[in-house]
């Protein structure tokens, strides 16, 4: 949304209270985030124990992948809506490929990297040469794509697959499951690249004002079609490790997904104009989610009353950082 | 001329850094350039003339790759650009300001001023203190105290249009396009431009750059191009041309008085302004305006006439007081209110504050006093097309008609439209925040007499303005203001005194109290 | 029931309205195909994508397209009263299959019994656990017909036997995806106290088995219901204690019969329930065979099996171990 | 009318072709729209048939009602992802006073728009007030809407409604059924609202410029609200008389309408910044939605070649139009 009369700043000077103030006020979002933790754990003995951490850093890592990748896409004021429909297409060609492959493991993997970056291609080719909106293309590729995932397994899922399959899913390295490794693997990379590469840098002035990037020499077209690829390849690792865990290929998976992913990348601060957000701030906004999901489930509260209570969390919270914004800015 | 870096012995002729050749442009079939020939020799300063829509920008934008034309071709260093292709500008060393800033609001100055071409250290990783370290020399050369770390769309529209110069000059290009680089700063800053646009030249950068002000052309320019209606119409080194022969040349016709007669002030107060607080800690604000006062705000960027504004007109809360119009006070923060109590603003920041750019003219003219157009919520068309086409008739607009999208009107046509909206109805107190920026001077003359006749009809003007001549020669009063609050008055006689600019400049730098009071002739 | 009164071979076009893709249906799809092609039976076949409206949509087209008679596998049990009325007043006889449309005046209704499901499944579970227990219950998408026939099922059992208890219970939308996660939070909410898991299908009670797996818990029973392909197997490898056969290849297929022989005008019995047949390990191996090593075969013997089914009575028959003629 | 303004450069001569090109050009999804009718009408006899039309009219009408309210909330600027939630809410909620209120007709429809209102106006005000983005406002209120739709049928459907809730959907006036013509209204009104009234220009002013037109006088909050409430009644409106065709509640009823409204919107070539596109594009582009529907299963395509075709064909017509956009800028 555009500027208003209230956003207007007022220029002040400002004094060590407000500063620590500031402090807080500036990662509101973890704050909201540890209130919740708090919370959970103060009602349910089990919330805080080291399982169930495990657990929520499990259910985290496939929806990570995605939330990252629209972080970038995000970033240059795009959106990638064809993330969950990806998912499943990827996910129903490493099963195809591993039903008809047997025991080899690259090809499944192989499979489902190339249908993700296939789509992700796709999506930024059109967004960045033929200039149709991100919302439209990649609505289109939600469509097409889930469309593909069942002609892949000819309108059922792919059952009958070699337990080899859930190998990606369930190898454990270090007591941590190989997808969550990926998943912090992926953050420290992607954080690391978006605060202290000039890629990184100019994903954001894209976002901020794409002339302005292109006048100063920005390919900003290649950059552009990078990050739909990139969104692309990571939820194709995502619906595979999705498929590997339950070692099944199911047409339907990853369905909505990217909503929670957009959701988790806007309560992480991120503006959908693009240009402002952060990959941390995506960490915690996919935690956060990820955390009112387990805890509400520790307290058996009914899924259609998790809905009720889940809406207005992210409601509040983002309202909360909207708030605090506003404060800061002043 | 100087002719550093291109091989310049008798036999191979120089090369031109641009040339344009045949280039012709129309927009929905109306054409904006006709054939534009021209060519651009190293280290030389070419200004570029013309009306409001006389399609500078567009060449501009056509020479920088931004633009494709129907028709014509665009060489740098003798290699042909491919158009439509801002990258192949880029690296064929041709670098713009656009008129339209191109700054990156949520990015740091400095990253602004490396974007492209970011320093990096030995490990390929982004070297962020090498480029805080570089902005901030860059900075300083202009005179600007600003923290390179600061957020770019925090600064006031002038600072950053300083920074996007900072940005295309330092780049090494070959080819430097200014479209209007002055049109949001002051005349200190349009000094130092000057002198880096002169440095530059040494080196052997062709230099284009447009503005609307008669003295910059002088005090920066080898040669001047007019362009009328999208034709080349005088293409000559500047000591063949006298400034009339410009104006003629650009409008057509010859421009008889650019400011017109003021008329006496009323008796009758309109506006007060009564113990203004800007912000805290900042010294009140107290003063009333008559009615057919002219009053001038001056002073540098970022002293605050733009706030001043802000909260007399109710955008801005200020901290306390109160404003008064026809002894009312006003609701802050409510500008429905100001308007109701027949209060007019034209903000400084045309783009982000004054135009609805995806509207049409008709519209953004209807805005403000939509009520006196519509009967029970309708809008009632005939009436308000004639009332707005008269209103945009004497403004001499330049369009393609009413329901063009203002986004497609040349800057200075916008700006008329964002004045000429106020017009509908009657307005007691007219707040101006710069009201001529990248306005042309056959157009400028015209907001002058319109302002002018508005004041002489019984209205109250409060005018900010960076152009020394037009606070000078309209106001009856004016203030200097600085750090949010107003460091001195200047009457009628005291404007005309001729050593007025340098007591302003002095007075907006807190250099020194200079004794304003006694020099009265 | 109306129809077109001209008996015998005649072509006659069926249309069909699912209620999505699923491997269900893509099976009944496949005995559909194989029946009609015995049959002289022109197939027209749509899905819904799980949208009602989507499904009045199709309904629509095919009343005006004068089809024979209309086969509806509901996206929601009690729905399209006006354009059942619509195919009727048509002169267009209707008959669901696999989920029940109450409420709307159908012609034939060819029907799994959900409720002995379920109670066939909970049975299981109370005699594995030997009457006494902690329990946790998957349930299909909340109010689907049958995640309520199911549920209810095995609610009667457990009312049946009070020192079962449950835990938990919730849906996962018959996902696997989403089971996993739930069953995992289960998990770790209930740690060693859950003593089994009755899912209301095979693929959430193979995500619960994959939970169980990941938390290193060993010897919990699971049941499921349905058969596919996974569930058989994971009743063969002992993971599931057993499931209920759900054969879409016969269930639908038999739907596609009764509406032909409607349409033809002969008579048949408009009202046969399909009783799925318990699945253990002592004929899982037979099921596997039907359902997926020897299904070619398997369709090919289709329109015989089920034209000797409607005729006999037990539609659910196809030769396992256990079943009577 | 006076409309000449000194100086405006007179246009060239323009010849016919140019004229006709012209126009066809700016109206090219209309012409997009035209093939694909024609293709149908020459792959099926059925479709080109007033029952098939009937067909498509009636399929479009529910949806219909939420692409007109998506409208206006594009037109700002933002976006209402909650209205395929808030049909199932209302849907609901009519259903449970026509299942308790016996044969009142009135009740229901009282409980539909005053539900649809409720969610509408909560959007508005976080919204306007607290300025929470659009996208996770209604992201909020997708998620709670859906919770609460189940809370209402305490998880399951609402079933054995009396016939006479069908009577909203059902009846027939002048041989159209009532949600045609309450959509053909809904399309005249809202069309001359957003061309005639003060109220309208406002909503593209907002959309346009929220800073400028509030400094022009325009209260952007009330207007805001106004979008969003407009958006959640239509939503109510629309629910019901889904509900009221199938005589049904079902919890899960409109889900994913929202993107499919979205789509018809931008197809209609509204502009997801805000400020730019109009009811009758919505019109068109829903229509083109909706025609691909019905002439694929017409055509007895299968659903997931459906999916797959008729993602391909948004990104084409949008790809077109964005394609024709550039040529008639020129
Ligand atoms: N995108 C566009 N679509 C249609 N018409 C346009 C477009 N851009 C510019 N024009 C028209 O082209 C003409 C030239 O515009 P241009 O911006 O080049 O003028 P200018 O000389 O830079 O004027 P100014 O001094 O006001 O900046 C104007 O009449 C304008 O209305
Ligand atoms: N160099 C700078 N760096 C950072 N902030 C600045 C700078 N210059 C000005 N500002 C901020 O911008 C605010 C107001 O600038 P603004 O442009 O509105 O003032 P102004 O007097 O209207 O100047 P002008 O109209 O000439 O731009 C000041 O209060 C100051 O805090
Ligand atoms: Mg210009
Ligand atoms: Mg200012």
């Amino acid at each position: 949304m555009n500027t208003t009369i209230e956003e207007i700043p007022v220029p002040q000077r400002r004094d060590w209270k407000e500063l620590t103030g500031g402090f807080l006020i500036r990662h509101i979002m973890v704050v909201v985030m540890l209130l919740i933790v708090a919370f959970f754990a103060y009602r349910s003995a089990r919330f805080a124990t080291p399982d169930n951490l495990t657990n929520i850093l499990i259910a985290a890592a496939p929806f990570a992948l995605i939330a990252l990748g629209q972080t970038l896409v995000i970033l240059t004021g795009g959106i990638d809506l064809s993330v969950g429909s990806v998912m499943a297409a990827s996910a129903m060609a490493a099963a195809w490929t591993a039903k008809n492959a047997g025991d080899n493991l690259m090809l499944p993997l192989l499979a489902a990297v190339v249908t993700g970056l296939l789509a992700g291609s796709i999506n930024g080719l059109i967004v960045s040469r033929f200039g149709v909106p991100p919302f439209i293309t990649t609505l289109g590729m939600l469509t097409l794509a889930s469309g593909i995932a069942y002609v892949i397994g000819d309108g059922a899922p792919i059952n009958g697959l070699p337990t080899s399959f859930g190998s990606f899913a369930n190898t454990q390295i270090l007591g941590l499951t190989f997808p969550v490794i990926l998943m912090i693997i992926a953050i420290l990379v992607l954080a690391f690249i978006m605060k202290r590469t000039n890629y990184g840098l100019r994903v954001y002035a894209i976002g901020g004002n794409r002339l302005a990037a292109e006048i100063a020499g920005v390919r900003s077209r290649s950059i552009l079609f990078s990050v739909y690829a990139i969104s692309g390849v990571l939820a194709g690792l995502s619906g595979l490790m999705l498929a590997s865990r339950v070692i099944t290929g199911a047409p339907n998976l990853g369905q909505g997904y990217e909503l929670d992913a957009i959701a988790a990348v806007v309560i992480g601060g991120a503006s959908l104009m693009g240009g402002r957000g952060t990959v941390w701030g995506t960490a915690v906004g996919l935690l956060l989610i990820q955390t009112i999901n387990n805890g509400l489930d520790l307290l058996l509260v009914p899924a259609y009353w998790q809905s009720v209570i889940k809406g207005v969390i992210i409601v509040a919270a983002v309202g909360v950082d909207v708030w605090a914004a506003r404060r800061g800015r002043r | 001329m100087k002719v550093s870096t291109v091989r310049s012995d008798d036999s191979i002729p120089v090369i031109p850094m641009l040339e344009c050749s045949g280039i012709t442009m129309s927009f929905g079939g109306i054409p904006v350039l006709r054939g534009i020939t021209f060519t651009l020799e190293p280290g030389t300063v070419t200004a570029l003339a013309g009306e409001n829509g006389a399609g500078k920008s567009t060449l501009m934008k056509i020479a920088s790759g931004q633009y494709r034309p129907d028709d014509g071709e665009v060489r740098v260093r003798g290699q042909h650009l491919h158009s439509g292709n801002t990258q192949a500008a880029y690296s064929l060393g041709v670098a713009i300001v656009p008129q339209e800033l191109a700054s990156i609001p949520e990015l740091m100055v400095y990253e602004n001023l490396f974007i492209g071409r970011e320093l990096r250290n030995n490990f390929g990783v982004l070297d962020r203190r090498s480029m805080i370290k570089a902005a901030s020399g860059y900075l300083e050369d202009f005179g600007l105290d600003t923290d390179p770390k600061t957020r770019m769309g925090a600064l006031p529209v002038g600072v950053r249009q300083i920074i996007e110069i900072i940005k295309a000059t330092n780049r090494g290009a070959r080819v430097l396009l200014l479209d209007e680089p002055t049109s949001a700063i002051a005349e200190r800053e349009v000094a130092r431009l000057a002198r880096i646009v002169r440095s530059l030249r040494d080196q052997g950068v062709a230099i284009l750059f447009t503005t609307h002000k008669m003295e910059e052309i002088r005090a920066m320019a080898d040669r001047v191009v007019v362009l009328r209606d999208g034709k080349l119409v005088s293409d000559t080194p500047l000591a063949d041309i006298t400034d009339d022969g410009i104006v003629t040349a650009m409008i057509g016709r010859e421009l008889d008085q650019l400011f017109p007669d003021r008329p006496e002030s009323g008796a009758d107060t309109v506006l007060e302004v009564d113990n203004v607080v800007i912000a805290q800690g900042s010294e009140p604000i107290s003063f009333s305006v008559k009615r057919g006062e002219i009053l001038g705000l001056a002073g540098l960027v970022g002293a605050g006439r733009t706030e001043l504004i802000e909260c007399i007109y109710g955008i801005r809360k200020p901290v306390s007081g109160t404003v008064r119009v026809s002894g009312t006070p006003l609701k802050a923060g409510a500008p429905l209110s100001s308007i109701a109590r027949k209060l007019a603003i034209v903000p400084e920041d045309r783009k982000g504050a004054g135009a609805v750019l995806s509207l049409s003219v008709l519209d953004n003219a209807t805005l403000p006093r939509i009520a006196a157009f519509s009967k029970f919520g309708i809008i009632q068309g005939r009436k308000r097309r004639e009332t707005i086409g008269a209103i945009m008739k004497s403004m001499r607009l330049k369009s393609d008609g009413l329901d063009q999208h203002l986004e497609n009107l040349s800057g200075g046509n916008q700006q008329k439209v964002v004045f000429g909206r106020w017009l509908t109805g009657q307005v007691d107190a007219l707040l101006l925040d710069e009201p001529t920026r990248g306005v042309d001077v056959g157009a400028r003359s015209e907001i002058y007499r319109i302002i002018t006749e508005l004041s002489s009809a019984g209205m109250a003007v409060v005018m900010a303005s960076s152009d020394m001549p037009e606070i000078l020669s309209l106001s009856h009063r004016a203030f200097v203001m600085r750090e949010l609050g107003v460091v001195g008055e200047l009457d009628r006689a005291q404007l005309d005194c001729p050593n007025v600019q340098d007591t302003i400049f002095r007075l907006a730098s807190g250099q020194s109290a200079a004794p304003v009071k006694d020099t009265t002739p | 029931g109306a129809g077109d009164p001209s008996a015998g071979n005649d072509n006659i076009t069926i249309g069909v309205t699912v209620y999505d893709m699923s491997s269900f249906i893509t099976q009944g799809k496949e005995g559909m195909e194989a029946y009609a092609k015995a049959n002289h039976i022109n197939l027209q076949w749509n899905s819904a994508g799980g949208d009602v409206s989507t499904q009045a949509n199709q309904m629509q087209q095919y009343v005006n397209s004068k089809v024979n008679a209309i086969i509806i596998v509901p996206v929601q049990a009690d729905s399209l009263q006006p354009q059942v009325a619509a195919a009727k007043a048509a002169g267009i006889p209707v008959i669901d299959v696999n989920t029940a449309l109450s409420g709307a005046d159908l012609t034939a209704s060819v029907q799994p019994d959900d409720v002995a499901a379920g109670e066939q499944e909970a049975t299981m579970m109370v005699d594995k656990l030997g009457g006494k227990g902690n329990v946790v219950v998957l349930e299909g998408p909340l109010g689907s017909s049958p995640q309520i026939g199911r549920g209810k099922g095995i609610q009667n059992v457990l009312d049946k036997n009070p020192n079962i208890k449950v835990l938990a219970k919730d849906t996962a939308n018959w996902k696997r995806d989403q089971a996993v996660n739930k069953m995992s939070n289960w998990i770790s909410a209930f740690k060693g106290d859950i003593n089994g898991v009755i899912s209301q299908n095979d693929d959430m009670a193979l995500g619960a088995i994959q939970a169980l797996r990941e938390a290193g818990v060993k010897g919990t029973p699971v049941v499921g219901i349905d058969g596919i392909e996974d569930g058989l197997k994971a009743v063969q490898s002992g993971e599931m204690i057993g499931t209920s056969l759900q054969h879409g290849t016969v269930e639908l297929a038999t739907g596609l019969a009764v509406a032909a022989k409607i349409a033809r005008g002969e008579s048949v019995n408009k009202k046969p329930v399909y009783t799925m047949p318990a699945i253990t390990a002592a004929n899982v191996n037979d099921a596997f065979k039907n359902v997926v090593t020897d299904k070619d075969a398997f369709l090919k013997g289709l329109p015989a099996l089920i034209d000797d089914n409607l005729k006999s009575g037990d539609i659910a028959y196809e030769g396992l171990p256990g079943q009577k003629k």
